[in-house]
């Protein structure tokens, strides 16, 4: 297997590497643990209102939680993510309300945001369409900066292993290769695309598949949040500086199953889990914070009481959770008044108050 | 040897015999080898026919039709799972450009005997792009065949019979009705036929797939508690479109409604309301009148109640068409 | 200002006004650049406003359209040429789940002013793939509008007011009238509204883009002819359809032809049709009846004389309707 | 610039490679320069013949004759090749009647020739689409040998420098590689797509693009007819042998319009085309003949007598076309019997009989 490159071992041992070193203080260790931990609870949650009817479906992003917030707290808020469906994680590091979350996966909404308040695109469900997307607005911050400039600003686009073999996503490596758009691919290569391990999709590591377009591409541990924080940091600032895009996948694991609909037993065996469980993205840096002294059990504790308010305030927020009237399928098919859409928008209103009067 | 099974058994079943049958018939798409598909319609079959005939594919829609062709070009049969509706869009160039005009395109020379198997439509509560009602898009484009089945019996048949054939033909499967029992076995008569499933005299009552049932109970209830008397016609090929026994019912009861999940606009309806007040002009007391969805993005599933055609949105155009 | 300009000279005007209005306004697509687009629709953009605001794109329609989204959402309003319409099809997914979908997706927060033009259809003698009427596709997704002009005057107008636009437009540029002449820059009234281009009492010619020419030629050889007069209307809008002046008409002549290159087969006359049945059911003296393409792939082009909708072929339907 | 394969140079003196050597006959050479002048010739009457209004439109593929004849040659009658729009050559190779190609280009046909009987596909328009087909034929071929035998035969697939940009391309490469399958991919990177420079493109060389989807590219001198012919054998055995794709790039150049309906003088300089006239294909190839005595004046003579009569053939039996009966657009757009379209054929045949009579 290819060389990963890691800053903290699964034991919690602080590993050095002369390229890709991090200066990270105590504070902002602890801020990266309490954000697994949040993300953590929040998926757990998601996960039980699901099984209790109160979401249609929840894909959970158990295990990938370093590889998210690794990635998300290295933005900056100018920079800009588009997420596939399972960036939870991504989306709590851009301030976006977890409720929004559940409100898309309840049904009450197809979106649940503004994208514009956050920097944060809409998940996107088509496989790998949401990277062509990401180029694009590259390219726009490329014009606003003026072309040859240093855009100053960079985009990351998520994507997933089984998405590395749509064409819009090589299509996307086409386009950010020739004209250097400020853009981060970032590949969780969860090892799984639903049952499709990633012999499937590819014969070589995945991080490769950037040379063959010109960029570079490279491999991290997945479940160490500060090895992809520091690696992600220097792709961005590589792109804000205006040297193009490069490709950084996140080895990772999908512990759960690929969504609450899904029955992972059928095609992998426990054993591969038993494996990763030993790596887990939050144990090592709770090792690490207490082996260093960063932080204490107290502040353990905190997280942990801070953890179950936050679950019992999704819980009811959810549960809160009104349906949406049946006008707002028409309200924002277009942004401009359109003549058949105002026709039916009456004809419903009349039929459906017909109908409950 | 008739037997009660689920819509999803009874087209297992039909995939399963297919392969046994003939050599050349291969399964691909995206997890239909060991999880079986998501809606376990290939449940099975790569434990007994292995990586040669059941094919777990990349991610890739448009590497899944693109190279069923060039499969079919070496003579063999793939049957092709779209995992969603929604996730047909990729492929769309291959199936139109390629896949619907190589033969015509060959003066006849090559066939392209490609079946693909879409479930579509909505009501199981999804994310979006997991309900959508894309067969308009596809009967619009010649050199394709398109089919719909309503019940396990029709899908069994029909499936086997599209598979056999050696045109290119999207099997759209109802996929909020793989859990409805039917009985098969006995041979279905008319396959790729529309078949009058009710019988009945004031308002014809045009309809496919998921819709069939609900027009079903509709015509219960209008029987029941009004005594209307509704013909009901499941259509089950759409394209071409087997309009003769619609055509013979309007002359009958003056009144038609078409029902489907898809858009109104320019959805199959429109051709058929089309065709009916061409055929019909002169027996029909009132106009052809069309259920369906708005010109709207399928919404959020909570709304999804309103967005798709129900017994009552069905028994209110009955009114219409009826001058109430 | 009156002056007479070719299609093509009208659509250049139009993008170059708009780029030298809105900063936020750029020009993309396959060949756009130094070679001004194989129809020259954007000769001389490249030399004025270079790199950054007229690009010239990879090979990849897709990534045309996916780029244009991402572009639309950093603020720009980019207008993409497809440079034949039957390669549009590699941008389907793009177009039908990514860009017809967004604003509603995002409970209107995200808007995509994005303008795809699409020269369309037949009659210039090409290879196969580059005479293709998509409309039908595009009609029947929600989220996009379609409009397509048939001469230059409103082909200046309408591209501008389709690039100020807010929502995704597709405009539809009938390519082999790209040279024929017409005055343009007086405002021509109405945008986005369909027009009665030839008064007439007899029967209503309903026809858009390519086709308005041929039904103008119709209506003068059968007035001249045969006295009949036929009142012909452009649509101009294909989604929305603007039919008020086609039902307003057709309560008058009672009588309904509606003609397109498209196959006829699930194309824009099946919903025109079932409209005008619907909403002139007793005014109606004959069924109305559709003039278009067979369901056939375009046929090469040395046949394409027979695919394409005629002067007698529409004479013929007239006088169908008129029931002789 | 990458390194270039190369056995024969411009000037015609024969260089060696330890890798890529070529054992050839007087006889098999005399044939390649023969091919190469009947393509060319075939390719200069159907331009002059659009010229004159017989064709609607032709892409000549004046420059590429090495390319094409050295990959056309490189092939076994059991293999198969599926060709753009451009492949005059190739289809040479193949037996295809090139009067049926004017057919085509004529407009009285969108296909012409039986694939099966030539084992070449139908011209593809739609850009990169038939790479996939390709796989797919591949694949094809794996499960008749069974799956893990050496297939036997092997299939190529061309395409352009500015098709390596299409969703499908990249694709066509991830199931060729997952799946090893028998499949060349030959791109002719002739410097142009219609206006667009290959750096529109790429930002590396295209051959390159193969790595990163794990199977080996090699660029050659597509000029070089030896060169071409002994990368391509060697692709080709190396996947009937079961090793999966490869990826031959021919570094060319498109001397003459894209199509005849382009003016390149919009968007390229003459000095471009002085440079490459130097590498003339055919050129080298007449040198090294009559130099090493593989061939003298006399045969070239025959050649070019040979040519002067196929040039002749080829203008009476376009002129002698007739167009196709109208009743042909109905006949095969399905296989089976379909009801709309023969009550369509109906109407048509009672129409225009009405019409005409
Ligand atoms: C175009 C398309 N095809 C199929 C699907 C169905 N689908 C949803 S997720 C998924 C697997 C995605 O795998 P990967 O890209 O590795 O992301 P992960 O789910 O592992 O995070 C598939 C096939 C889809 N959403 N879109
Ligand atoms: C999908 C698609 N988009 C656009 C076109 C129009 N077109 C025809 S050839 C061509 C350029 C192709 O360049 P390349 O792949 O390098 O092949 P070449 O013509 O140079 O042989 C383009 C853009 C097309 N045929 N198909
Ligand atoms: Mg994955
Ligand atoms: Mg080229």
């Amino acid at each position: 297997m290819a060389e990963l490159l890691q800053l903290l071992t699964p034991e919690g041992e602080r590993r050095h590497h002369r390229e890709y070193d991090l200066e990270i203080s105590a504070e902002e260790l602890r801020r990266l643990y309490r954000d697994m931990e949040l993300v953590r609870r929040l998926d757990m949650e998601a996960h039980a209102l699901q099984r209790q009817g109160e979401l249609g479906l929840w894909p959970p992003l158990l295990g990938q939680e370093a590889a998210q917030i690794g990635a998300g707290r290295a933005l900056q808020p100018d920079d800009y993510a588009f997420p596939t469906y399972r960036e939870h994680g991504v989306a709590w590091t851009r301030g976006v309300d977890p409720v929004s979350l559940l409100a898309l996966f309840r049904g009450v909404t197809n979106g649940g945001y503004d994208p514009a308040a956050h920097n944060f695109a809409l998940p996107t469900i088509v496989i790998g369409d949401q990277t062509l997307h990401a180029v694009g607005y590259a390219m726009g911050m490329q014009r606003d900066a003026g072309l040859g400039q240093p855009p100053g600003h960079a985009v990351i686009s998520f994507f997933g292993d089984g998405a590395s073999s749509q064409g819009d996503v090589n299509e996307a490596f086409v386009w950010a290769s020739v004209n250097e758009a400020p853009v981060v691919f970032f590949c969780q290569n969860n090892q799984w695309a639903i049952s499709q391990p990633l012999s499937r999709q590819t014969r070589i590591p995945l991080y490769r598949r950037a040379e063959g377009f010109g960029f570079p591409g490279l491999r991290v541990d997945g479940n160490d949040v500060l090895a992809v924080l520091a690696v992600t940091r220097r792709a961005l600032d590589r792109a804000r500086r205006g040297e193009g895009p490069s490709l950084v996948e996140a080895y990772t694991y999908r512990m759960g199953a690929h969504t609450t609909s899904d029955d992972p037993s059928r095609y992998r065996v426990e054993a591969e889990l038993e494996q990763w469980r030993l790596k887990d993205p939050i144990e090592r840096v709770r090792a690490y914070l207490l082996r260093t002294g960063a932080a204490d059990r107290s502040f353990m504790e905190e997280v942990a009481q801070e953890s179950a308010a936050f679950a019992e305030h999704l819980r009811q927020s959810c549960r809160a959770m009104t349906d949406p009237a049946p006008d707002a399928m028409f309200t924002h098919v277009y942004a401009e008044p359109h003549a058949l859409v105002d026709e039916e928008q009456r004809w419903w209103a009349e039929y459906l108050g017909g109908e409950n009067g | 040897m008739a037997e009660s099974v689920t819509l999803a058994a009874a087209l297992n079943r039909a995939l399963r015999d297919c392969l046994a049958d003939d050599d050349s018939v291969l399964v691909m798409g995206e997890d239909v080898g060991r999880l079986g598909g998501v809606f376990r319609v290939t449940d099975g079959l790569h434990a007994d026919y292995g990586d040669a005939r059941v094919i777990d594919t990349p991610l890739s829609e448009s590497g899944i039709i693109g190279t069923a062709i060039g499969l079919a070009m070496r003579g063999y049969r793939p049957v092709c799972e779209i995992q969603f509706d929604g996730f047909v869009f990729p492929a769309f160039d291959q199936i139109t450009t390629q896949l619907a005009k190589y033969h015509a395109r060959s003066d006849g020379a090559i066939r392209l005997p490609v079946t693909i198997r879409i479930p579509y439509g909505g009501g199981i509560g999804a994310v979006e792009h997991h309900s959508e009602s894309p067969e308009a898009y596809f009967a619009h484009t010649a050199g394709l065949r398109l089919v719909t089945c309503s019940q396990a019996r029709d899908g069994y048949q029909m499936l086997r019979e599209a598979i056999a054939c050696d045109d290119p033909v999207i099997f759209f499967e109802p996929k909020r009705r793989y859990w409805d029992k039917a009985e098969i076995g006995a041979v279905a008569e008319g396959l790729f036929q529309s078949r009058v499933v009710r019988a009945g005299t004031d308002v014809t009552v045009i309809c496919y797939g998921p819709t069939v049932r609900t027009c079903l109970e509709a015509a219960g209830l209008a029987d029941e508690e009004d005594g209307i008397s509704l013909e009901v016609i499941d259509l089950r090929t759409l394209s071409p479109l087997d309009l003769g026994p619609v055509f013979e019912s309007v002359g009958r009861t003056g009144r038609a409604v078409v029902v489907h999940e898809a858009p109104v606009f320019l959805g199959l309806g429109a051709e058929i309301a089309a065709r009916i007040s061409q055929e019909c002009f002169f027996s029909l007391e009132a106009p052809a009148i069309r259920v369906g969805a708005p010109h709207a993005p399928y919404p959020p599933s909570r709304l999804e109640h309103h967005y798709l055609p129900d017994v009552d949105r069905i028994l209110d155009a009955v009114d219409t068409v009826r001058g109430i």
